[in-house]
């Protein structure tokens, strides 16, 4: 069936629910609305106001008592209605959701998925295109990912249900609907900590993921370049990376994020290293600026376009 | 010995004008007549300008936009109880409070335009920026009622945030540290009964969100918002009470959000017509009219001449508004920091180039 | 037409044996004898236990650690009310609850040795790790709360805090999501007076904790927190309530912390002897011990017994926790997550080297 | 006078407020008692209850305040009693501290200084040992200052609390009471964004902060390293370390943090793109591992020790 990454997510909680009855939903507005952006849309019509809980305005709470129903065995699945609101619940992230594992020593787990739009793209007020993966990347215990198709999001969201430690789920708000692909009806899973050969290619690796991974290709026409689209940020597959970038010797990571501890610092830093003697050029990071992510006006000036990526791609070949 | 009753509680609420337009005279001799048309002026003037910014909206000319209709007496009412000078802290659907205040409208359409510029405050008014993440701002009051505390200055903070910022953490502890501080803070809950798709029931069990406030150690009360002149009695009142060091007081505006959430938003999809309808038939013009009129302080003619000035003052907007040249991409940076890094510098020359 | 009251609230305070002893006997007929000895005797061995960590700390053969001295009748007789399949989810100075719930003691002190190894509850009991960030435990009781609802089960949640984490954001949104889903928890709050050097009264302006549950649509009642029976009941009342899904209850339970708040505090610093004095003289163990001479149920000959029964479980509690190895690095990582990273399986193999 | 960090932190908190009145500091604990460390110890008896305020217990009420504080017009001095209770505050720091400016084009400005112990070394219990230096670098807006000695600490907190902008100032509680060092009466400022070089050397660099710069330091005794103090996280000084590094060709980040996102990841990642063709060996992390930071028992295997750190010089230097 043709579908758009709404329908894919929407499909993916569906099964895992229809799967497995500790699957639920809580978040503000993903029941009688079916969620700002209709991701949830149907569920609580079809698996009842139990499972699907429109929760009051708590973003702190949401995340709480999430972990409160992954430590007492059940698989949440919460909704922050954007990336940007997630920063009041980062210390239930960070200290809790993160850590009970290692506090009880495996006795409590927290199987939780925080799902949450990410990402500038739809033009909305402030604080509505936040991309602040890195922050989680940082934090040990918690794992990060981000699709890039309707079929990986499908995929990969199942497989971080079923996953026995906290995920954040980042959907990039850019992608719910400009793509529609063939998605399988049936079950399918997409391993967490894997990227993928989104092209093949041998003059130089680029990396990237979610919204920024189009760009990245669309940049890349004209170019030998192998494309990985990253899919987990955390933990990031080194190997799939090292292999490609001791095959091209060259490497450019291209994120939204402001690039001071961004995640493409990350990656810098571990090929840098892992590969020394490898590189035939410096590797380059296009990024967003030292900046706050502007309001609609100035979002394109902010985010990487193609201009930039390509400039990027162009020196790393001229070096 | 056993169970002794230690506290006791008593939660009012407030309603001058009823639906009828009809009115307790005994309370209302203290309000010079001037009073009842600034009220009418304004709320004229606010819907005016929302009705625009929701048309201008629909012709891609502005951005996603939050509708104030049917809240006009609890954002006008309450904003005009402050002195220019005093601190007015909004969420994100302020327009009708910033308008009273003398917020210039074509900043406020710049910002719904997506252009930061528009929340740029002009000296004279300390109006902060609207706040995006609900409820962040409650903490905020705290620190400006601080710094008046620290300066000695006779002035007031109005803090105004929703019936679902209510069941924020900032909520619970901008309150307390209000209570604890005894600062001259105004709380103005804008109880509209939804946020987006949840209705007040299911925000919280609590049966009103102003008798919270005595658990902070000072007085909440309930008023009819859609009573602009409740809404300003009390809010004056709490004003007066703030600048005499008195402390903190909550008040909550319960009214309706007669319009979507926003533009983005449906909300034919969780509430139904007869709700919406019920509440129409009270919303604040309808019932000020009919108490001026009474008065001697209303009439056609009247109407007309304030409509006309409105919506003059509302294309003048518009057009300086929409006159603004486009914002420079190098802003984004200047602005973030006051002295840049290196990094920054290198990254202004990049998009100077 | 004006003001007119919404809403009344009306606090009650629980006390069923005063400091002299005297008890209200009607309402203490339904509670067998065999409880007062329960009482009395977890009341000692939290003591010992406790006594016996101080000096452990000032040996240096234990860390940082927090006392319980006083507080024994507010932890011990809560935890009683509860069943053992019930879920408990303490803050970081629960010791006596833990002991009152059957933790074993040598994991509590292996906690306070540092070693996560101590807060791995034994399968049986579902008691969440001591909470280090104050207030931060409160929404995990939500949660399990919803598990509890969602699975049919007939159990019941207990969240224990202190009055300064009363202050947090957390306390709001945990007590107002469990009106809304109406769920099967006791909000336990220990109000000891102090939060480190921040007495009870530059907390909050409010008069009462227990009157906040009224605004989150549910009940809050005050214990005297010295009077074991009396917070027992209190207790007892609010787990059937919750097991018969008619939702939360908050108890305030109104105690005092007799020792500093750490081995790394003093309390002389901010608090005076006499405030500590006349707070000995209400201690919960002198009341329970008065008490049940009366009724005929304790001796010199029983509590001397009780003593030593409680000192062997303690050595031995210390000896199996000062007998264990000290805990593998490689643990830190190997419990981090479930699965292990490419970059985690190469640390290990570091640390192994 | 000789003074230990504690003493000197103290210090320049008198100084500045008695220099401005519109300093103040709020907190828990940091009046009657001081600060549960001694820091502001005197201060209240000394400026007053209104100006040195001990606050109920609520972390994001206090960061929140303080920034109401700021845009009034005051500079206030919040204390977070430890690193690992910030997180509560995040949101007020990342969406209004560091965007107040940008968000009313300099119309309201955020002059804040959060101060917080961070780091291991006091055998304290659980969250009270957190190094998540990284997290604030990540943001735009604000500043990230880490002193490693007492006179640095005086002359950093100076500049922090005159600065027009937020400052994160994190006090390495392990060097609280460790060292004890002649600090000058009168007053000087240690500009923000520069970094310090603690010892010359020819070989490589090695560049640290706060409490790991000593261990970084005794580590490299027998090499002949250049190590920088960095003083300041966000903005880092690039041209000290730039300039170093095309000396030495050879860079070793040292933090106790862990590593994934660390800030060693953005300053590898910069110095292999900006010092490309200068280094003769692979640059080097050594930092806290993939592991949420443990109880006291096993603080000091997940801390870099003289061992690590050791190894990871040689290593650069064999290469
Ligand atoms: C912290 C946070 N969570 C979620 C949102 C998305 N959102 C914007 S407005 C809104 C509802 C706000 O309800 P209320 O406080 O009653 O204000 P109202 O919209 O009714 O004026 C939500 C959920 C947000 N902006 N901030
Ligand atoms: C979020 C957070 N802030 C600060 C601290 C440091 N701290 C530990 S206990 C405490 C006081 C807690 O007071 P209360 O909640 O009354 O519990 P009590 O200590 O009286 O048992 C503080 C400030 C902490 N552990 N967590
Ligand atoms: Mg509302
Ligand atoms: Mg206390």
């Amino acid at each position: 069936m043709k579908l758009n990454m709404v329908g894919a997510i929407n499909a993916a909680l569906a099964q895992e629910m229809s799967r497995d009855k500790d699957v639920v939903i809580l978040g503000e507005d993903v029941g009688r609305d079916g969620g700002v952006f209709r991701v949830t849309e149907g569920l609580q019509a079809r698996f009842g106001a139990g499972r699907v809980m429109d929760t009051p305005l708590a973003e702190l709470g949401i995340v709480g008592a999430s972990i409160g129903m992954a430590v007492y065995g059940l698989r949440p699945v919460a909704e922050i209605q954007f990336m940007g609101f997630i920063y009041a619940a980062i210390e239930q992230v960070f200290s809790h959701a993160g850590r009970m594992r290692s506090r009880s020593r495996g006795r409590f787990t927290c199987p939780l998925v925080i799902r949450t739009p990410y990402g500038i793209g739809i033009k909305a007020p402030e604080l509505h295109s936040e991309s602040a993966e890195a922050l989680f990347c940082h934090m040990p215990g918690v794992k990060v990912v981000v699709p890039s198709s309707p079929y990986n999001a499908k995929g990969l969201l199942a497989s971080a249900i079923r996953d026995d430690d906290p995920v954040i789920f980042l959907e990039p708000s850019r992608l719910y609907r400009a793509i529609k692909a063939e998605v399988p009806d049936e079950e399918y899973l997409i391993p967490l900590g894997k990227g993928e050969v989104y092209q093949e290619g041998a003059d130089m690796t680029i990396v990237a993921w979610g919204a920024m991974l189009h760009k990245a290709a669309e940049a890349a026409e004209g170019f030998d370049a192998e494309i990985i689209d990253l899919q987990t940020l955390k933990p990031f597959d080194e190997e799939l990376i090292l292999s490609s970038v001791k095959k091209t010797g060259r490497l450019v990571v291209v994120h939204e994020a402001t690039r001071n501890c961004g995640l493409g610092a990350e990656i810098a830093a571990f090929v840098s290293e892992a590969a020394f003697g490898y590189m035939k050029a410096p590797i380059m990071r296009v990024a967003g600026y030292e900046a706050v992510t502007p309001m609609a006006r100035l979002e394109d000036d902010f985010k990487p376009g193609i201009e930039r990526i390509k400039k990027a791609y162009e020196l790393v070949m001229e070096y | 010995m056993p169970t002794s009753v230690i506290g006791k509680i008593v939660v009012d609420r407030l309603q001058l004008i009823n639906e009828q337009g009809e009115a307790d005279a005994s309370r209302l001799t203290h309000l010079p007549e001037s009073v009842y048309n600034k009220f009418f002026e304004t709320i004229t003037l606010a819907r005016l300008y929302n009705q625009r910014a929701l048309s201008l909206q629909r012709e891609g000319r502005l951005g996603t936009y939050a509708s104030i209709l049917g809240q006009e007496a609890s954002q006008v009412g309450s904003a005009l109880a402050f002195d220019p000078s005093d601190w007015i802290i909004p969420s994100f659907r302020e327009s009708g409070v910033l308008i009273a205040m003398g917020y210039p409208m074509h900043l406020l359409y710049r910002y719904w335009m997506g252009d930061e510029r528009g929340m740029s405050c002009p000296e004279g008014l300390n109006i902060l920026p609207m706040c995006v993440p609900v409820g962040s701002q409650l903490t905020h009051s705290v620190g400006v009622g601080m710094g008046i505390k620290h300066r000695g200055e006779k002035k007031a903070v109005g803090v105004y945030f929703g019936d679902g910022a209510s069941s924020r953490g900032d909520f619970h502890e901008g309150l307390n540290l209000a209570g604890v501080f005894k600062l001259p803070i105004v709380f103005l809950c804008q109880n509209n009964q939804w946020a987006i798709s949840v209705p007040r029931s299911a925000q919280s069990a609590g049966a009103t969100i102003a008798e919270r406030a005595f658990s902070y150690g000072f007085e909440g009360i309930q008023v009819d918002g859609n009573d602009i002149v409740a809404v300003y009695k009390a809010t004056k009142d709490a004003v007066d009470k703030a600048k005499d060091n008195n402390g903190p007081t909550l008040i909550e505006c319960f009214t309706y959000r007669l319009d979507d959430h926003t533009t983005s938003d449906d909300a034919s999809r969780y509430r139904s017509k007869d709700e919406v309808e019920s509440w129409k038939a009270k919303e604040p013009l309808i019932r000020l009219r009919l108490f001026m009129e009474k008065k001697g302080l209303w009439s056609k003619a009247y109407e007309d001449e304030v409509i006309k000035k409105a919506s003059e003052a509302v294309d003048a907007a518009i057009k300086e508004a929409e006159g603004f040249s486009q914002p420079q991409a190098v802003d984004m940076i200047r602005f973030t920091n006051k002295d840049l890094s290196l990094r920054q510098k290198r990254e202004l020359e990049e998009l100077e180039r």
